[in-house]
């Protein structure tokens, strides 16, 4: 409560709002992509949206972001204009990928945004190089790097950790631990359990735990992380507990967990509980947060038509972008 | 085909007590592709096992058993991620009987999704068969129908050697017959999947779609195009080719995957090399366009070779 | 070859401040191959810098450090362990320009000391730059001369582009003129290494010296060899390889890698789809056994193609 | 000493001989390596005998072990036949592995030994996966995989560590921590520094850290592994310390460790300070070590003339042994 109070009205509005954002976005893809608007594979990120708009929110423009293909909401909280990157969910050649990445694969130079990566763990290595070129030139940027409990299982993560570690490198490892990896449960599949708190231990580092339902904790913890990375102090590592609510990507039937589970953190999902918080304490008044549901909306429909409407790539696309 | 490759992991795991199955999510989540929907609830857990995302040593873990016993039988999510696996693949699952002279087997089975045409650009369409197809120490397949399938996995758990058993994703919906007994299809016999005489098609997995397509137009302009379905990838099966181009003596080649050192680059060196003479013209082949896979569907058709792109390619080279 | 090659990383770490060297024991230790012994000491551990055994990671973070605007030239100490890198090398280096519609350069040279003939056996003994060669993103060159060496090292280094530069063990001992003046070698353009009208012998690296080897034997019985050494395995030049068919009629394509799949399938497929009708005979292809690298020695060099095995394959091939 | 006192007074002299046979037959290789009768990349084992002796000593036969490229000395340990190790580093047809392995990669499934494998850090998924085989089928086997300091950076050593603990595989990870990989001290390429007590941690796996220049402090801390494998409780780690008294490999210079660390080490060689405490406490008289000196080196003399003697693999080799 004391950090609500201490932030800025105007922040407050524009945090909701960017979770909204996020999730009329996503709500939208997924009847999209039922329609066959939207192909390839396509994970929502409903649930999370704390995490992105908080962790991203006390980045600086020139810091740099990497995350994994569940990478809507981080683009959208790092300001992607939202036109093309439905616009890139759509192949278009108006999105911000040139309709060549798609859904998993959306990226941003002019934002410092590095993808959008589908391999798992695939996107360690990058985070700790660009953190390697910050550090080298002495430019005063760190990168936060988005990955989720699954990924831990992969042999990069300890090569990346220990190598960041190592080096000292400017990199916030932020772990959306939202407690499966596709069908796997993270104990089903990681030794030391769904916990993450011994994580960095060999690596020297600590973890700190935050509720990544709650985008102001979220905020405070990436911030702490943020100034450590920057004073040279070397990695920080964030274990975010949190949740999606729908399946892994538009083909899972959801077989592997129980419904009372879904619906125990329905109870925390941060548009529910975010808005009521603001609202409970006179924050932001329901007016306003209506005021910015009906903007979002209409962004939403817009980007809608902006995909839409936008041309297919030609055929002179596909041998471009290849050589530099 | 989905129905034939689960009668395939079935009847092994019920046929033999050391017949697992390993992979990522194939368990209660049933699987990348639901190949194996259901399988966890028949076998359980110790044999129908989840693994953590760990590539290299998943598999390196099941080339373990192997060597210790078992018969193991992997899945990846998709052959791109078999990049990261390499090293194990290659290093001690193609080398390990080599290395210490003849020692060791490794009868293992890994099954792959492979290829392009469902938008998941460059990080999940790529196909590598081609390249573990010239790795000594395997042998490598690659269905098309549902009876190669079911016929060339068992004939792949019969084998005391790596056998990669490359699946293309747009096929695993594909239909057709399959007999109900034990019939196998040996690894390294291709089939002759339609018989012509004017021109030999070669393909393999969704390439021998393409060459069905190919072979209909050609028809309706008195053409008759025999079909060649290589199957195995290695061991290649020249022969068979061979005797077609030499009733033929034109032929062309069919692939989706990058055209630069693809597979059918293998085959038209041992075509110019064994059978020089036997042609009317050179070879003509048809590969998918050398770029990383895009994601839009327009530019990711227009990538993978389609019927018209070789029948372009079969008149410009033979003239008709 | 290894003067020539320090030379072109002294010069680009003196004439570049974002140019650096990484690497497992590049520094202290002087490299696996010694190229960089002493340069820890000339240009500190910041420039020359020593990994951890992370092969996926330190190459991972390489690229990503050119992503984020350095230039990294990073040393494999065998291309075998690249295989443990190949999704970080494929899905990002080759990948992510195309994957953002443009908007990344990735300027690295990975260079990486490959091939067989020093007795490393199964697991360091291995090509695989005729793969890589297959990645559309990639260039690859494979220098035979210190001159080729130095002059593509400062092509490379002139590219935005992710560069391997594949490096045969056996030929870092190897001397040649090397100018003092600062000539470049493009990357694409392979050489007449020497001039002959009867058959033209293509190669690149070590298959070069066997080349020679064959000419100077042909030579013996009055044939003209005209050797063409690739230099860039990708893009292949094909115009020069096929100039030299033009005029010799006859063509032999000599690689010590496995030959199943390796880089002269490709190069015969274009030469049989390009030039047809200007070979006398098929195409003599020549490669490495297919087999896993063996230690012994004799069964080692058994496999490794030698003159003699080239000559009786273009007699057979061609009698002559 | 009181661990002495209980010990069979042969088995003392058999674990001085087997250390003993390890020292000659690593020192008379690299002569011949000088002379080019070995090629390829040859790793010595002086100084670390006492981890292959003392751990392979507790062993039982139907129990596998795995180790890495620096394998002479857990191949003898493991009682592999002298004469056809030294004919496989010659390339001779008698070879343990017909020739065809070299020195990096010997071999004998006759005693469950899997190897020799020069990919650092390759051979954690095949131990993992002979215990699976062991566990499976329900045999009383456990997997001894040796390792060095430098492999721990390897990502599969995490994923392998994960899965083994998270299945839990009988396996015994038996770190040799030499403090060197090749010319890398381990803590300039380890964040967390040359010791390895916590490398287990994320992975629920305590780490027992023993003297490895003490071959019965080894042969304790394994047995004690051993039962817990065995037992079903799942893996466990033993970090020992100990030294590489030569080169990284016949190539190296040995140009990164100053005289003195070496010195240091050597007061502590296993063959100097086991047989002194084996006489100065009268369980093994020096006249009984002196004709175990001579019977080894007359053992490694004629290994070497039955190398010399041995046929060449024929050019048939070639093509065989690629599939069963
Ligand atoms: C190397 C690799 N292996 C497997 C996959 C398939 N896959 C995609 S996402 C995923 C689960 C990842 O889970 P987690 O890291 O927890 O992220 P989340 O999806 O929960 O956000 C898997 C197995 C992949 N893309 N890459
Ligand atoms: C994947 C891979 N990378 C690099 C090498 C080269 N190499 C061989 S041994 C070695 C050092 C390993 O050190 P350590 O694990 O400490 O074992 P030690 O040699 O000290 O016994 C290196 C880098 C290799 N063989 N494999
Ligand atoms: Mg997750
Ligand atoms: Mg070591």
């Amino acid at each position: 409560m004391k950090v609500l109070e201490r932030a800025k009205k105007t922040l407050l509005a524009d945090l909701f709002r960017q979770m909204y954002l996020i999730r009329v976005f996503e709500e939208k893809c997924g009847e999209l992509y039922g329609k066959g608007l939207i192909r390839g594979f396509l994970h929502l990120y409903i649930g999370q949206e704390a995490n992105a708009v908080g962790a991203i929110s006390v980045l600086r423009p020139e810091d740099h972001i990497v995350t994994h293909y569940r990478d809507h909401g981080h683009a959208l909280a790092r300001g992607l204009d939202v036109n093309r990157c439905m616009a890139e969910l759509f192949g278009r050649a108006t999105g911000v990928s040139r309709g060549k990445g798609g859904s998993m694969h959306l990226f941003d130079a002019s934002r410092n945004f590095y993808g959008g990566h589908a391999i798992v763990g695939g996107h360690f290595p990058l985070a700790c190089g660009l953190a390697l070129a910050a550090q080298y030139k002495r430019e005063d940027r760190v990168v936060l790097v988005f990955f989720g409990d699954g990924s831990v299982n992969q042999g990069t993560f300890h090569e990346a950790m220990n190598l960041a570690s190592l080096w000292r490198l400017p990199v916030i490892f932020y772990l959306e631990n939202n407690l499966y990896g596709m069908g796997s449960a993270a104990g089903r599949v990681r030794a030391a359990g769904s916990d993450f708190q011994g994580a960095g231990h060999a690596y020297g580092m600590d973890v700190v735990t935050v509720d990544g339902m709650d985008v102001m904790a979220v905020r405070e913890a990436t911030q702490a992380a943020a100034e450590r990375a920057r004073s040279g102090k070397g990695p920080a590592f964030i274990e975010a507990k949190t949740f999606r609510f729908q399946g892994h990507s538009m083909a899972d039937p959801v077989k592997y967990r129980g419904h009372s589970e879904v619906e125990h953190w329905r109870k925390r999902d941060p548009l529910v509980t975010f808005p009521r918080t603001l609202v409970e304490n006179g924050l932001v008044p329901e007016k306003e947060l209506d005021r910015i549901r009906k903007e979002v909306e209409a962004t939403i429909d817009e980007a809608i038509k902006f995909a839409e409407d936008s041309p297919w790539p030609g055929p002179e696309a596909v041998n471009e972008d290849i050589y530099a | 085909m989905r129905e034939a490759l689960q009668r395939g992991l079935r009847e092994a795991l019920d046929g033999n007590p050391n017949v697992y199955l390993m992979g990522e999510d194939i368990g209660a989540y049933g699987g990348a592709y639901a190949i194996t929907a259901g399988f966890i609830d028949e076998y359980g857990p110790e044999r129908i096992r989840d693994v953590p995302i760990s590539e290299n040593t998943f598999v390196g873990a099941a080339i373990g058993s192997a060597i210790g016993g078992l018969r193991p039988i992997v899945e990846f999510m998709s052959i791109s991620f078999s990049l990261l696996a390499f090293d194990q693949m290659i290093n001690i699952g193609a080398a390990i009987r080599y290395m210490s002279g003849g020692q060791f087997k490794v009868p293992i089975v890994i099954r792959a999704p492979t290829g392009s045409g469902i938008q998941l650009a460059a990080t999940h369409s790529h196909a590598f068969e081609n390249w573990l197809a010239s790795v000594p120490g395997f042998r490598v397949v690659a269905p098309t129908t549902p009876y190669d399938a079911l016929g060339l996995l068992r004939s792949a758990l019969a084998e005391d050697n790596p056998v990669i058993m490359a699946e293309h994703v747009s096929l695993y919906g594909r239909r057709g017959e399959v007999p109900d007994d034990r019939y196998t299809v040996p690894i390294g016999k291709a089939d002759v999947k339609l018989a012509g005489s004017d021109i030999t098609l070669v393909a393999f997995a969704h390439g021998v779609v393409t060459a069905f397509e190919v072979a209909d137009k050609l028809k309706e302009r008195g053409i008759a195009a025999e079909v060649i379905d290589l199957r195995s990838l290695r061991p290649l099966d020249m022969d068979t080719i061979l005797k077609s181009i030499a009733k033929t003596n034109r032929v062309a080649l069919i692939d989706d995957n990058w055209r630069t050192g693809g597979m059918m680059a293998e085959v038209s060196a041992q075509i110019s090399e064994q059978g020089f003479d036997l042609l009317d013209g050179p070879v003509a082949r048809v590969g998918g366009d050398d770029v990383p896979a895009p994601y839009s569907r327009p530019l990711e058709q227009l990538v993978i070779p389609d019927s018209d792109r070789v029948i372009q390619a079969i008149q410009k080279t033979y003239g008709i």
